[in-house]
């Protein structure tokens, strides 16, 4: 049944470690010119699968198929030899940053010329000029100077070029590209998914590895969704997008926030967020907790001063979100500092509830520190590794009133945890587990504001889901007031009553979040929206 | 809406599950014990006198007799060996307390003195690790005279500066960390979290950087004592031991090699200990 | 073109004021690091008990008069107050001299200049031996197996227990006197060397192929070898081109605390060998309470160490462009 | 009075028993016997491997100790030398005569010797050698003690050469047998003490090359030598062309070294090697007892409790000394019962004093009132514990010694006595004695003659120098006994001098002062290639003037 340009053909592929077989029975196959995306949440074995194409499903691993053919090679009973012979040059193979994914310790040109040196008898001179051609090919700026500088000396965007570049360098007939754009900021996101669209137009087919459906609905042709070692459901792209057969790829799809208006449940079937009982969020007579005017902060640098803020101002309603949006650098984690009043400002000051707050001693501000939480990106690095769940959450609601304490069997059941949660350790739970208890902590103090600092940057997007439903709800029942801290122009939509955007620690644009982003002001936040990859492009 | 989340739960919740220990951890820890029983009842491993002096018997090959021979003086080598434990022992364990002590002390001005403290500090212990270990141990020996006590605090001295630099980068992680961050986001005073976040978040990996080092205290102290800096006989020091057993090399090897073989296996079953202890704390974070 | 591009050219442009800048510190350090052990040892040497007019006429068994032990303090500056002293000493050795023997009579510089030498060649002979040990032996052991791993890890973990004193008598019992094959006692001549370096190098390369192994591992373990082996890399290569530069990294960063520690054992190794150095001059100066050597000793070891120190930071810097760009985030 | 110098005949023939071993061992193992075995052959270089500490300078003048006349033998020649039986004979002088007062004495010198440096040997040097040693800018402790009653030097002719005394001193011709008084060139001496320390110049059979500090002194021929001592083997230069001088501090080493053939001859050999050496066909033994005092034990008897003769004698019966020196010594030691090492013809000796008995100690202890004993089972009189400070030098008593003073330390505490050994350094062992802060001592003293029981046993050595030290370490203060000393180091004839002594020497040991052990152990080990090495009689140190190399 192989097509003749069938570049990959896999019929019942099957990984194990041990007694545990995380790949099971798989088939697909991916043709020239194609690009075929695996879409699943972590631990559904989808990485796995990419390797175990190239012969690096790793240590201790058993690799078994009834068909494993590349170019119409059968790789079913390949050697080590083999393999070696067909990497690099028959396959391409992407990870995901390529700060790790090159040697920090060699230069570009050399990690580049590997391939052509393993793989080509091209003598030093053309290798060199190959090597030029390819970065010239995949848009970096200056290669002659690139090719001596090490991946910890390129941005983000540049080495994730060169390191598509080290993959295309012999022109393989099939690139596996695994989560490759996935530590990028969107607008560098988008132009890396160029750059594969093109490699896919000069015939190349493509191997998409990705959590995130919208990135794959930009690029892939066909979509196989993993849960679990299994595909669980597999067809083109639109057709999967607009009428999944299969639950687990509804709640896929309805777990992307972008575009999903406010308040409107991520989780498939969920209660709808009661509305809010103590102010209307569109009621701009909803006193003003939190403000921060003129925010200034900047840091030591060996050339100039590096100024992470520039005179940042908003204010912060009770009830309400503000969402902050920007790129990595533009100074929102800064800015969440300075709120927090974590490292002092340089100049303007941040009020609670009209009164001072960063510009008080810190012995002063101490007992009003309750009132302003905060929930963290990494929620692991933000519990005391010798605490258990208990003992975390006790120690702050010891700080709440007296008369208005939680207990640790309500907090869990507050952020929908099971009382059994409470003896354990952080590093034992789950992602989502961790996010639930570091909110339950948060609340344990009754505070008013709760600064999310990318709260679901790190969960998979079915928890994701689960998290920003959570957060929904309780500031509903709460009245809570959250400023909301992403990268992530879709979350930050579905979560905002209103907008900050930044970019090199100005706040560019400000607003009600569904005029900023549908009707956008200022050209960055324009370029921010149009490079957002979403799943209606699909459509 | 939270099923999955709950499952996870309930299987972590159990006890956590300890890796089963390897066969050089049961080696290390079945030595230890060994130790610590030769360190507390000496008796119930040997009956002979390890300072009887017989001095027609000296100079006799390991016999059923005498397990490990008999010394220059006739005493039974096993059962000094035995009897030394404590004393080797004490003298590695008191200079690693020493040692750790120092550090922490240092460190701890460093990590929490302010910036002027911090440098000061930091010079401080980059001037005495420009003495390398023996040569600062030499110089408070000659200041202090020879003896076991010198030799351990010589040794002890000497190793401060390097759990200092540990301890004050550990604390300035600690400092830095994210839940030392929240505990102040939330509202903790800095009494409370240096007592019930960054001390013993520091005081656990301390311990088995100690245990690390008790092994190459023993060897240094050791050391000490074969250049007739350290233990005095006859105390049945195992470097005491060594260093008159390599006299009679030739002719009784076996005054050499099993105070030597002492030293080593102490030395390597507290680095088998240390380092499994490193990786079972370190597994936590 | 991409944003990002931009970004990185100031910090190129600064990059050789950068390190000239470094250097600059840490020289000062250097000098600052210095003059403290130098104040450090003149003070904590005035603490020895003992007259070190009597040192200088051979100790107490000396049967010195009044008017030669007078005679001597005076020679020797004693009888000047404590601050005067300390000025002279630092005065003098700001013009690179340690002064004089108590018990040779000789300038110190000029016997230490003799003895540095066989200190240097021994030390550093015995760091790339153990270099060399540490880096098979790695490379061995994370290749071979379960086995070869835990052979490894044993042998690593007994040289790194062994003491130089006990393994350089095993060494003579077994090389020299059953085998015959290198001489027990030091010579000028390679073979002579052999001996004592193996007996430094063995105990360090344990540490050092404990500290190259863990990185090997994690290396083995890092994203940018998938890509490697993804292009075809043969697992030499990727030992070769890559793993081994990383888990050389903390090697060259623990040459400094390496060369302390070797000197440290020179001592012992530099007298039973029967070598000229240092360590066995410091020896010899200790029990003669001879405290101008002693001081030239201390000073000139961390003089050495502190140059180590510089070097092996340069070298790291110049191995490891993460550490020159640490510098520039902010 | 005239004192006939003796035969110049050759009477090296009896040099020390140990080398006669030697040259039978050798023809006992040689292929091809009176082949090579016994005419000497000329050429190689001898390396000497010493186990001493290294000199730190080479002058033995200045200072003053053991190793210095090590070395010194090899390269500067004393003015008369002793032969085995004790007897003084010539070397650089040829005769001698005293006045009747005993206070003058005149030496007439070689006349055709010249130092290395081509200064002339004379009476003038003699004069300027006995300043150097007498002016305390020499820092001489040794020489300057021995030649304590010196008042003054006066040239008689070019040949002869006048000491006069303050009183008479029957010990003038064994103080300047020693290398401590040996005569080194004026000129030499002129270029001052740092220069002179480096490579002082004599008249020996070598010269001083070069000193590597830390590492060796190389020796070379001195290709006009004319002035070996009356008992050496030959005449003219020596066989060797020099001798490499090493310092291997590390027993085991220096024997391993001996053993691969890398040195030729080891000092300081310990005990089992000595015993591993005699077993084998390729290493031979010199055993060269040291003169003057024997290895013993001092009980300071200058404080509690050593002040009670009693309690003295107690210690003396309790302890067992001669099990653990069968077997710590390996048979190399012989027990000694005198104050005296046994080459000194005048030693007494008393082993009757010093049979152990357990039983009687406990007795003396309970009449002099050390009746109760405490829970570690001491003894205890007014509440305090009989206890004994023991500092050990760990430069002057070798590893099987030190054992020894623990087995002491073993069987004392059965009759109730605490012994504290202290291992110390020589400054900080030094240190504790110049304190009066012991109660046990072993002192090795080196001095050619009987006369060594002055320094040790008068009076008059308990007072100390301005630096602490002093001689007397058990302060044994009799009038009678210092009496006997003092006549016996003035009188001249030979058998009333030796009679004193031995009066004396049986007050020390009757008065349990002391406890003998052994002579001072001075032990050579030689490869097979080394041929008529032997000590000379005087402070036993080893000479290679008449050593050759088998093979060359």
């Amino acid at each position: 049944m192989t097509a003749p340009d069938t570049l990959l053909e896999v019929e019942g592929l099957s990984v194990s470690f041990g007694d545990t077989e995380v790949v099971r029975n798989l088939s697909f196959h991916v043709s020239r010119g194609e690009c075929v995306a695996i879409v699943g949440e972590s631990g559904s074995g989808k990485s796995v699968t990419a390797r175990s194409l190239l012969g690096l499903a790793g240590r201790g691993s058993r690799v078994t198929s009834s068909t494993l053919s590349v170019a119409g090679r059968d790789l079913t009973a390949a050697s080590e030899r083999d393999w070696r012979r067909i990497r690099g040059s028959q396959i391409g193979l992407v990870l995901q940053d390529a700060l790790v994914s090159l040697d920090p310790l060699r230069p570009i040109g050399r990690e580049i010329g590997d391939v052509l040196r393993l793989h080509s008898p091209l003598s030093a001179e053309n290798a060199r000029s190959r090597v030029l051609e390819l970065l010239a090919s995949v848009g970096m700026p200056n290669p002659e100077r690139a090719i001596t500088q090490r991946s910890g000396e390129l941005s983000g965007g540049l080495r994730q070029r060169a390191l598509i570049a080290s993959a295309i360098a012999l022109d393989p007939p099939l690139l596996i590209a695994d989560e490759p754009t996935t530590a990028l900021d969107v607008s560098i996101q988008a132009r890396i998914l160029d750059l594969l669209a093109d490699v896919k137009s000069r015939g190349t087919g493509i191997l998409l590895i990705s959590h995130d459906l919208a990135v794959v609905s930009a690029i892939a042709d066909r979509v196989l969704v993993m849960k679990g070692g299994r595909i669980v459901e597999s067809g083109n792209t639109q057709e999967l997008l607009a009428l999944p057969r299969e639950e687990y790829t509804r709640r896929l799809i309805s777990a992307v926030p972008t575009d999903k208006p406010r308040r409107v449940p991520l989780v498939p079937d969920a209660m709808p967020v009661p509305a809010p009982t103590v102010h209307s969020t569109q009621d701009a007579m909803a006193p003003v907790v939190l403000e921060a005017r003129g925010l200034t902060k900047s840091f030591p640098s060996p050339s100039s001063p590096f100024l992470a803020v520039d005179d940042v101002s908003f204010t912060l309603r009770r009830g309400e979100t503000l969402g902050l949006v920007g790129e990595s650098g533009s100074g929102k984690t800064t800015v969440a500092r300075l709120v927090l009043a974590l490292a002092p400002a340089d100049g303007g000051a941040v009020l609670l509830e009209g009164g001072a707050f960063s510009e008080l001693r810190e012995r002063d501000r101490r007992p009003l520190r309750r009132k302003v939480g905060a929930i963290y990106q990494d929620s692991l690095s933000s519990f005391d590794p010798r605490a258990d769940v208990r003992r975390i959450l006790t120690d702050a609601s010891e700080l709440a009133p007296k008369a208005d304490r939680h207990s640790v069997g309500e907090l869990l059941d507050a952020v929908g945890l099971s009382p059994a949660v409470a003896k354990a350790r952080p590093l034992h739970l789950s992602g989502g587990q961790r996010q639930r208890v570091s909110i339950a902590r948060a609340l344990a103090a009754r505070p008013d504001v709760i600064v999310c600092d990318e709260p679901v940057s790190a969960l998979d997007v079915t928890i994701q889901a689960q998290v920003l439903d959570l957060l929904d709800r309780l500031q509903a029942e709460r009245g809570l007031s959250y400023l909301f801290i992403s990268h992530d122009l879709g979350v930050i939509r579905h979560m905002s009553d209103r907008v900050a955007v930044m970019k090199n620690g100005r706040i560019v644009e400000t607003g009600d979040a569904a005029r900023v982003f549908d009707h956008p002001q200022h050209p960055y936040t324009a370029q921010l929206v149009a490079d957002a990859p979403r799943l209606v492009d699909a459509l | 809406m939270s099923e999955l989340d709950l499952r996870t739960a309930a299987a972590s919740a159990a006890p956590v599950r300890r890796a089963r220990p390897s066969v050089s951890e049961i080696f290390a820890m079945a030595f230890v014990l060994f130790l610590a029983v030769a360190t507390v009842v000496p008796g119930l491993l040997s009956s002979i006198d390890p300072n009887a002096i017989a001095a027609r018997d000296a100079f006799q090959g390991p016999s059923p007799e005498h397990w490990f021979g008999t010394d220059e003086s006739g005493r039974d080598v096993y059962s000094r060996v035995i009897a030394g434990t404590s004393t080797s022992l004490l003298i590695g364990v008191s200079a690693t307390v020493i040692g750790v002590t120092l550090g922490l002390i240092l460190g701890v001005i460093a990590g929490f003195g302010g910036r002027i403290l911090d440098f000061s500090v930091n010079r401080t212990i980059e001037v005495l690790f420009a003495f390398p270990g023996l040569l600062l141990a030499l110089l408070v020996i000659v200041i202090a005279g020879p003896g076991p006590v010198t030799a351990t605090i010589a040794v002890g001295l000497s190793t401060a500066p390097g759990y200092a630099r540990i301890i004050r980068g550990q604390l300035a992680g600690i400092r830095s960390s994210g839940y030392v961050e929240s505990a102040r986001v939330l509202g903790h005073g800095p009494r409370r979290i240096l007592t019930r976040h960054i001390l013993p978040n520091a005081l656990a990996p301390l311990m088995v950087l100690a245990t690390l080092g008790i092994g190459q205290a023993v060897v240094w102290a050791s050391a000490l004592s074969y250049l007739g800096l350290g233990a005095q006989p006859p105390s049945a020091e195992w470097g005491a031991m060594l260093s008159a057993g390599r006299t009679y090399i030739g002719t009784a090897w076996w005054l050499t090699v099993f105070p030597g073989l002492m030293i080593v296996l102490t030395t390597i079953a507290t680095t088998i200990l240390g380092r499994s202890l490193t990786r079972r704390t370190a597994g936590r974070r | 073109m991409t944003p990002g591009s931009a970004g990185s050219r100031p910090a190129q442009r600064s990059r050789g004021f950068r390190g000239i800048r470094w250097l600059l510190v840490r020289l000062g350090g250097a000098i600052f690091v210095l003059w403290a052990v130098a104040t450090l040892t003149f003070f904590a040497i005035r603490l020895i008990p003992g007259d070190p007019a009597e040192a200088v006429l051979g100790g107490p068994g000396s049967q010195a008069s009044q008017e030669t032990l007078d005679q001597v303090r005076q020679d020797y500056g004693l009888d000047l107050p404590l601050a005067v002293q300390y000025l002279n000493a630092l005065g003098r050795l700001l013009t690179g001299d340690l002064g004089t023997s108590y018990a040779l009579k000789v300038p110190v510089s000029d016997l230490l200049g003799a003895q540095i030498g066989g200190t240097l060649v021994l030390a550093f002979t015995a760091l790339c031996v153990a270099w060399l040990i540490a880096l098979l032996l790695s490379v061995w052991s994370t290749g071979g197996g379960r086995v070869a791993a835990a052979v490894g890890q044993g042998i690593e973990l007994t040289s790194a227990a062994l003491p130089h004193f006990w393994l350089a008598t095993v060494l003579i019992a077994i090389f020299s006197s059953t085998l015959g094959w290198l001489p027990p006692v030091s010579t000028a001549t390679p073979a002579g060397l052999v001996l004592p370096t193996l007996t430094l190098a063995i105990p360090l390369a344990g540490f050092l192929a404990q500290v190259m192994r863990e990185t090997l591992l994690d290396t083995l373990d890092a994203p940018f070898i998938v890509s490697a082996r993804a292009r075809g890399e043969s697992e030499r290569g990727i030992r070769l081109r890559h793993a081994l530069r990383h888990a050389s990294l903390p090697a060259i960063s623990l040459s400094g605390w390496a060369l302390g520690y070797l000197i440290s054992g020179a001592v012992v190794v530099e007298t039973i060998f029967a070598r000229p150095g240092l360590g066995r001059t410091l020896l010899q100066a200790v029990t003669l309470r001879d405290v101008p050597i002693v001081t030239g000793v201390v000073l000139l070891v961390a003089l050495v160490y502190i140059i180590m120190t510089v070097v092996t930071d340069a070298a790291s810097r110049l191995a490891d462009p993460r550490l020159r760009n640490a510098e520039a985030q902010p | 009075m005239h004192i006939a110098p003796h035969s110049r005949a050759r009477r090296g023939l009896a040099t020390v028993a140990a080398a006669t071993g030697v040259a039978l061992l050798f023809a006992g193992c040689q292929a091809t016997p009176g082949e090579s075995g016994s005419t000497p052959v000329a050429g190689g270089t001898l390396t000497y491997a010493s186990g001493d500490a290294e000199p730190t300078c080479l002058d033995p003048h200045v200072g003053g100790n053991y190793p210095q006349a090590l070395i010194a033998g090899q390269f500067l020649d004393s003015l008369v030398s002793r032969n085995t039986d004790g007897t003084i004979i010539p070397w650089l002088a040829t005769e001698w005569s005293v006045s009747d007062d005993n206070l003058s004495w005149d030496f007439t010198l070689k006349d055709d010797v010249t130092f290395t440096d081509g200064t002339p040997f004379n009476a003038e040097a003699v004069k300027v050698n006995v300043e150097h040693l007498k002016d305390p800018a020499t820092e001489s402790s040794t020489g300057y003690l021995a030649l304590g009653k010196v008042e003054s030097v006066e040239v008689v002719s070019d040949t002869v050469v006048r000491f006069s005394l303050s009183t008479p001193d029957s010990a003038l011709l064994e103080s300047l047998s020693q290398p401590w008084t040996a005569i080194e060139s004026p000129a030499g001496i002129a270029r001052g003490m740092e220069e002179n320390c480096q490579a002082p110049i004599g008249t020996g059979p070598f010269l001083v090359d070069e000193w590597v500090k830390q590492d060796h002194v190389s020796l070379v021929r001195n290709e006009d030598y004319n002035s070996p001592p009356a008992d050496a083997k030959h005449d003219g230069k020596a066989y060797l062309d020099g001798i490499e001088w090493r310092f291997l501090p590390d027993s085991a080493s220096r024997y391993a070294a001996l053993q691969a053939g890398q040195v030729d001859v080891i000092d300081n050999a310990q005990p089992d090697t000595i015993a591993a050496a005699e077993k084998t066909s390729t290493l031979a033994h010199l055993d060269a007892p040291r003169p003057g005092a024997s290895n013993r034990i001092e009980l300071n008897a200058g404080r509690s409790p050593f002040n009670d003769p009693a309690v003295r004698e107690a210690f003396i019966r309790a302890v067992d000394v001669n099990d653990g020196i069968e077997s710590l010594f390996f048979g190399s030691a012989k027990r000694s019962y005198s104050p005296l090492s046994s080459i000194e013809a005048t030693g007494y000796s008393d082993e009757s004093l010093f049979g152990t008995d357990l039983d009687e100690a406990n007795a003396l202890l309970d009449s002099a009132g050390w009746t109760e004993r405490d829970a570690d089972g001491y003894r205890v009189k007014d509440g305090e514990r009989l206890s004994l400070a023991f500092p050990v030098s760990t430069n002057q008593s070798i590893p099987a010694e030190q054992s020894l003073f623990e087995q002491i330390q073993a069987t004392a505490k059965d009759a109730g006595f605490e012994v504290n050994l202290s291992l110390l350094d020589l400054s900080s062992w030094y240190g504790v004695l110049g304190e009066n802060n012991y109660d046990l001592v072993s002192a090795p003293y080196t001095k050619v003659g009987p006369d060594v029981l002055r320094i040790l046993y008068h009076s008059d050595g308990i007072i100390p120098a301005p630096s602490g030290y002093f001689a007397n370490h058990s302060q044994v203060s009799d009038p009678e006994l210092d009496a006997l000393l003092t006549s016996a180091s003035e009188i001249s004839d030979e058998d009333e001098r030796a009679a004193l002594y031995e009066q004396a020497q049986k007050i020390i040991l009757e008065g349990f002062h002391i406890l003998p052990l052994y002579d001072q152990q001075n032990h050579f080990l030689l490869g097979t290639r080394v041929k008529d090495a032997r000590a000379l009689p005087t402070v036993s140190t080893p000479t290679f003037y008449d050593a050759w190399l088998s093979g060359q």
